[in-house]
């Protein structure tokens, strides 16, 4: 047992470290550290600079051109892009769908679409959710009928997030109702640009435009976008759920809020109120836990002893954090915390802020952070899992 | 010992709810924000209900009605968010009549209650935080009149509003002026706020203001203490409302082929939301039926109410959206809207933190209602 | 709408106050006082004493020879003599089978068994649960089987309060397995004398003798004390359970308890520390809250017009409370609380305090008091009633 | 970074619950309590095992282990809710060997290690509630020794023990002396504690004793530490065992008609109690991985744990019990002992709020494990 880093892992943490410093646009970090908004371009141009180095597939193995890291490598990669202000990587082409071409997409499908993710060139979306399938996802309706070569799409995915800037989008859908509801699922991909395909914005309660509605009305899809089998894509999806381990804690990010949730205090002068102070020191200890717990999942991954199978409470426990932090922040300003101005919300803005400029965003982003317990499978459904492993 | 409401207090909530019933649905609230946070027109409506002058003696005017009138007033105002402050006639209402000289009040009250004037507190500094004494606006004697230079933050409907109640400075102590917005060196910077309603940062530079008293930091918690009990009730209506929606979905969406309200532990969820709203709404009652309370009892019973509510607002303004799930997070979703406005009770006068430290360090030897 | 009682309310409880003062010996009070162990003589004692004066079934009906108070009266009949110290009346002979009696009994059986509970001279127990029939009550398995003008009763009942001490014992038996398990119960008076019962002691985490098991093994019980009709026993016990309604807050008890818990944390010097005083403080809004939930019960019951069907709200906070105020207690004293010395927490120990003699019985009524979220139908049973009537 | 146990760490737990399995069932226990809460016999044993010289060299008898053995023996000795101190005896061997002079440590390291003396930490005073350096033990240099004079509290087996490491006063400053239990003026008065281990009060009247170290305050602070994170390990294992009760209870009591694990209500409960055990167990690596780090950081890291170890251990003792019902609070049952053991944490080495305060007070600008 040793909770240090081994100097080659000190090293490696130091090269990315260097590296982040040296290629990081300030523009963007700035943006990234005060929680205002990121356009499109911000985030694409700092994929492209991470394509560009390799980096962006960085979960990717050597043969698909990636740098072939361990668990804890990619966590202290993740750790060090967090902690700079970096903006995280926008998941679904290289985090999700990726994984899936590489598992189980063919070699020509493999050449075809990993080229464009790992440079982040193309842009992806995940388009799983449905208005009447959230929690219970199996229950999808979209359909895809095969018609000669090509499948015919109709129906309708939701909550599609930045599928506004979508080129792509990977999809579950029906290709058959018999048998249980997970053994009719397919996973398709579907070009955006395609005919009969409709992106309507959903505006959050914080007032951003961060998800969508996507309509697929007789939208036509080669057949040579299917991945793998028809009627297998929930068990290439469920492979794509547990390529999401340590990452869902979002603990890196939780010690950068938490550092700017100290500086707030601080500036409004509520770090030396000892009963504002102890809310502060509650979560200064959850997050060390939760750092704990992610720790001991790398190191279980690393050693390949003993799995720890705990994703759920990695994602619980994050995700209340990271409402607790952002709920703090506001509270730091108090009255400050009340002026909604979506300007002041953006860099560079020329206005008079109200009280501070690091007032302006928080009340957003505690509201934008109520999806966190939501998204992903909610908390509740997380409970259930959890109590499965538990009691059975 | 006695909770039953009159007959006029029945009849006052039934006006109040059909009014906001006919007149105030989700698409006019919208409207409204879009348009800034504001309407004078809907505050007209209100006063011609007579809610700009119900703590304005018919003297003078108003309706001369209690807390327990205001309070069935704000609960139905808070279960459609309206945003024009009939809280803050509530206050101004209150604090001319019982800190004014016999001029002032003969001057301002009717227009109060009768919509010429629309008059709010302006209060919040930025070295304040929470605290009602600390005061860096002030005042200056000039001629047989006065002056105040300062800024206020966050002052309600302050780009919008004809005159203001502003604590400052005079000779080392607070006293409490009425400025109007008109006079000269005002500026109001308005914009929305985070439930969609408006206020304004105020700016003081020699502006001629009238003395309402010298005991400024006594007619000050008072103001802040009837804003307070009618934040509370207004609380309350919000919170009943968002029950009801979160009651009303569980009920009708499905999962797994049946509805949330299937669920046992979205089920215990409700039971304690349940819990949250009826002893918040406890509360709310004890906060109006002592807001006539001696200064020291009222206060204390304010803190213990509003720490009370903020407590019960978070716990139903977050249950609610989780329980809602995706759609519960949407700009086009009612709901969403509730569960900001109860995000921004918690930020007026005094946040939960702020009043368990003033319920902690006003604590008794006895214990309980009557203590 | 107004906060105060009456004038003649007031006068009411004067007259309480001073009857309380000049009759309840001084030596009980000092037990309840301190929360040190009562003796059956002490709680039969007082009970007489109660008796004697016509108030000991305080919320019988003037019919039944009670004082025929309304609602608030008995509140405030109740809140005198919490306050003042006084055990809490044993409640099942006078609170909870008198009323089944008064409302479903014959003329004999009332004239046979209420003089004895209204005088407090017999003692009553409770029997209800059994060793499989917790939360689902309705479940009992305990027999009685019609030979004769005789029920031959077999079964075992538990968590029999005080039982020990019990003359009469009033039962929920099943005298048919036709229909829902709701239609074979009968409700049945037994004498704790008649052969083939048996109380065996079920010793709590505290180490107190509070409850029992209770065995009946071929008693023989008279068909006369079969109470109305059988097979209607449910809604007899359902009836009774509407009798209990603002006193199962246990509101008056939380005053006089936090009142104790602030003399405590001052003697500790913890009342000081901000820390610890804002516990208190949280109490004191909750205490508050709990007691205008209670007057808003009883201002409906006494207008008659809107009844406020919060009963279950009303036990899951006040147990909660009664919680929290001997958790509280118990930490004030920190290391102090740590040694359990029995003979301490009894009145009059010649012995050593450790600390001080308020420490001895803190931790042993902490370990107590978690039996107040389990019993009377546990608050995860309450929950399920609230929800059904938010939720249907 | 790794958190894998070696081979020699595994064969350490496997022989230790070995011993517990075998030696320490639950009818053991209770007759130990009920012959007062201690049994030299078993610490014997567990001598025997090596536990009581953990943390001695192997020069001086000892196993020369580190935290981390320390934290799976302990670990394991909290699966069986073991009463005899073994802890106290990382402590002792921690402190003898990190501060005592070379004479001392030679004289008492082995008998601590062999079984021949059990030594233990005489800490608390009745002015001093959780804070160290508060302390009215006087000691005196008399001739060539010292004496010391007063009265420690709640010391664990502490008219069982052959010798006591008691902070006190000397020239204004605090010091640590070792004092014989034989010595003169010792007076040691036993209970049962709620555990239903052992403890006592104990007086000095000018007793001699032998100065271990004039850094007192030091060598105290260094002593809770290694506490802590020794009770931190035995608390995961009280709460491990504590969490398989529960499921085991849950998934054999039926009510109607039904287990109680079929009630989603209970099983999310049963997934925060999951939650909490794992954020405790991590908080108790953390600890025990900061043991040995320097006095600041060391002392920070105890603060965090001890916090995050009383948050778990008072939500799981409490869940367990409601979830089992009426069993959970009889005697006869074994989880109500886990119940009380796990209360019995909260009262020792200072509690959530103590250490809540010591984490604020503390604070660095920066976050997480290695900041």
């Amino acid at each position: 047992m040793d909770l240090a880093f081994t100097p080659e892992e000190q090293k490696f943490r130091e090269d990315i470290r260097a590296w982040v410093h040296e290629n990081l646009p300030k523009d963007i970090s700035h943006k990234v550290h005060n929680s205002l908004h990121l356009s499109r371009d911000d985030m694409q141009r700092w994929a492209k600079i991470l394509g560009k180095k390799g980096w962006l597939g960085y979960g990717w193995p050597k043969e698909f051109g990636g740098p072939g890291w361990n668990a804890v490598q990619k966590h202290l990669f993740e750790e060090e892009l967090a902690l700079a202000g970096a903006p995280r990587v926008v998941p679904f082409g290289p985090v999700m769908v990726a994984p899936v071409i590489m598992a189980f997409g063919n070699a020509e499908q493999q050449k075809r679409f990993l080229p464009g993710i790992a440079s982040g060139e193309v842009w992806w979306s995940q388009g799983y959710s449905e208005p009447g399938s959230g929690s219970d996802l199996a229950s999808l309706k979209t359909r895809a009928e095969r018609k000669g070569d090509k499948y015919i799409v109709n129906g309708q995915k939701t909550w599609t997030t930045l599928a506004q800037y979508g080129e792509w989008i990977f999809c579950l859908v029906r290709t058959s109702t018999e048998g249980k509801p997970q053994t009719g699922i397919s996973f398709l991909l579907i070009d955006m640009k395609s005919p009969g395909v409709t992106v309507r914005p959903i505006i959050m309660l914080d007032g951003g435009h961060e998800v969508n509605e996507v309509f697929f009305d007789n939208v036509e899809v080669p057949a040579e976008n299917l991945i793998g089998e028809e009627n297998k894509g929930w068990t290439y999806a469920k492979h794509l759920l547990s390529h999401e381990r340590t990452n869902i804690a979002d603990v890196n990010r939780a010690k950068r809020e938490l550092e700017r949730l100290k500086r707030i205090a601080k500036a409004e002068g509520v770090y030396d109120d000892m009963r504002f102070r102890d809310e502060i020191a509650k979560l200064e200890v959850d997050v060390v836990a939760l750092e704990m717990l992610v720790l001991r999942v790398l190191s279980a991954e690393k050693s390949g002893k003993n799995s720890l199978d705990i994703a759920g409470l990695l994602k619980i426990r994050g995700s209340e954090i990271q409402q607790r932090y952002s709920e703090l922040m506001m509270l730091a300003c108090g009255p400050y915390a009340v002026p909604f101005i979506r300007e002041a919300m953006e860099a560079g803005w020329q206005g008079e802020y109200v009280g501070a400029a690091h007032c302006a965003p928080l009340a957003a982003t505690y509201f934008n952070m109520r999806k966190t317990t939501i998204y992903g499978g909610s908390n509740e459904v997380q409970r259930n899992i959890v109590a499965q492993t538990v009691l059975g | 010992m006695d909770f039953e409401f009159s007959d006029d207090q029945q009849q006052l909530r039934d006006a109040v709810r059909k009014w906001v019933d006919r007149s105030y649905d989700f698409d006019k609230r919208r409207a409204i924000t879009r348009a800034g946070g504001f309407d004078r027109n809907v505050y007209t409506e209100l006063a011609g209900l007579g809610l700009t002058g119900l703590y304005v003696s018919e003297d003078d005017g108003g309706m001369g009605m209690g807390p327990v009138e205001g309070m069935v007033v704000m609960e139905e105002l808070g279960r459609g968010m309206v945003h024009e402050p009939i809280a803050q006639s509530l206050i101004a209402g209150g604090v001319l009549s019982g800190y004014a000289g016999a001029d002032l009040k003969a001057a301002w009250l009717p227009r109060i209650a009768g919509n010429e004037a629309l008059v709010v507190l302006a209060y919040v500094e930025r070295k304040a935080r929470w605290k009602l004494d600390v005061c860096e606006t002030q005042a200056q004697q000039a001629g047989g009149g006065w002056t105040v230079s300062g800024a206020k933050s966050v002052v309600t409907a302050g780009d919008q509003a004809d005159a203001f109640l502003v604590p400052a400075i005079a000779g080392g102590k607070m006293a409490l002026f009425l400025v109007e917005r008109s006079a000269a060196g005002v500026s109001a910077n308005g914009y929305l706020t985070i439930d969609g309603g408006r206020a304004a940062e105020v700016k003081f530079a020699n502006s001629p203001a009238t003395l309402v008293t010298t005991d400024g930091l006594a007619a000050l918690q008072h103001a802040v203490d009837i804003g307070i009990a009618a934040l509370c009730a207004e609380t309350v209506g919000v919170m009943d409302k968002t029950v009801d929606l979160t009651v009303e979905y569980m009920n009708t969406r499905k999962q797994f082929g049946v509805t949330l309200s299937t669920f046992q532990a979205l089920r215990h969820r409700v039971a304690d939301m349940k819990m949250q709203l009826e002893l918040a709404r406890s509360m709310s009652y004890y906060a109006s039926l002592k807001l006539n309370a001696p200064a020291e009892e009222r206060r204390r019973a304010m803190s213990r109410a509003k720490y009370q509510l903020g407590n019960s607002a978070r716990f139903i303004s977050q249950a609610s959206v989780q329980l809602h799930g995706g759609i519960g997070v949407t700009e086009e979703y009612i709901g969403s809207h509730y569960f900001k406005k109860l995000t921004q009770v918690e930020l007026t006068f005094g946040d939960t933190l702020h009043h368990l430290g003033e319920v902690s360090a006003h604590m008794q030897d006895t214990a309980g209602v009557f203590a």
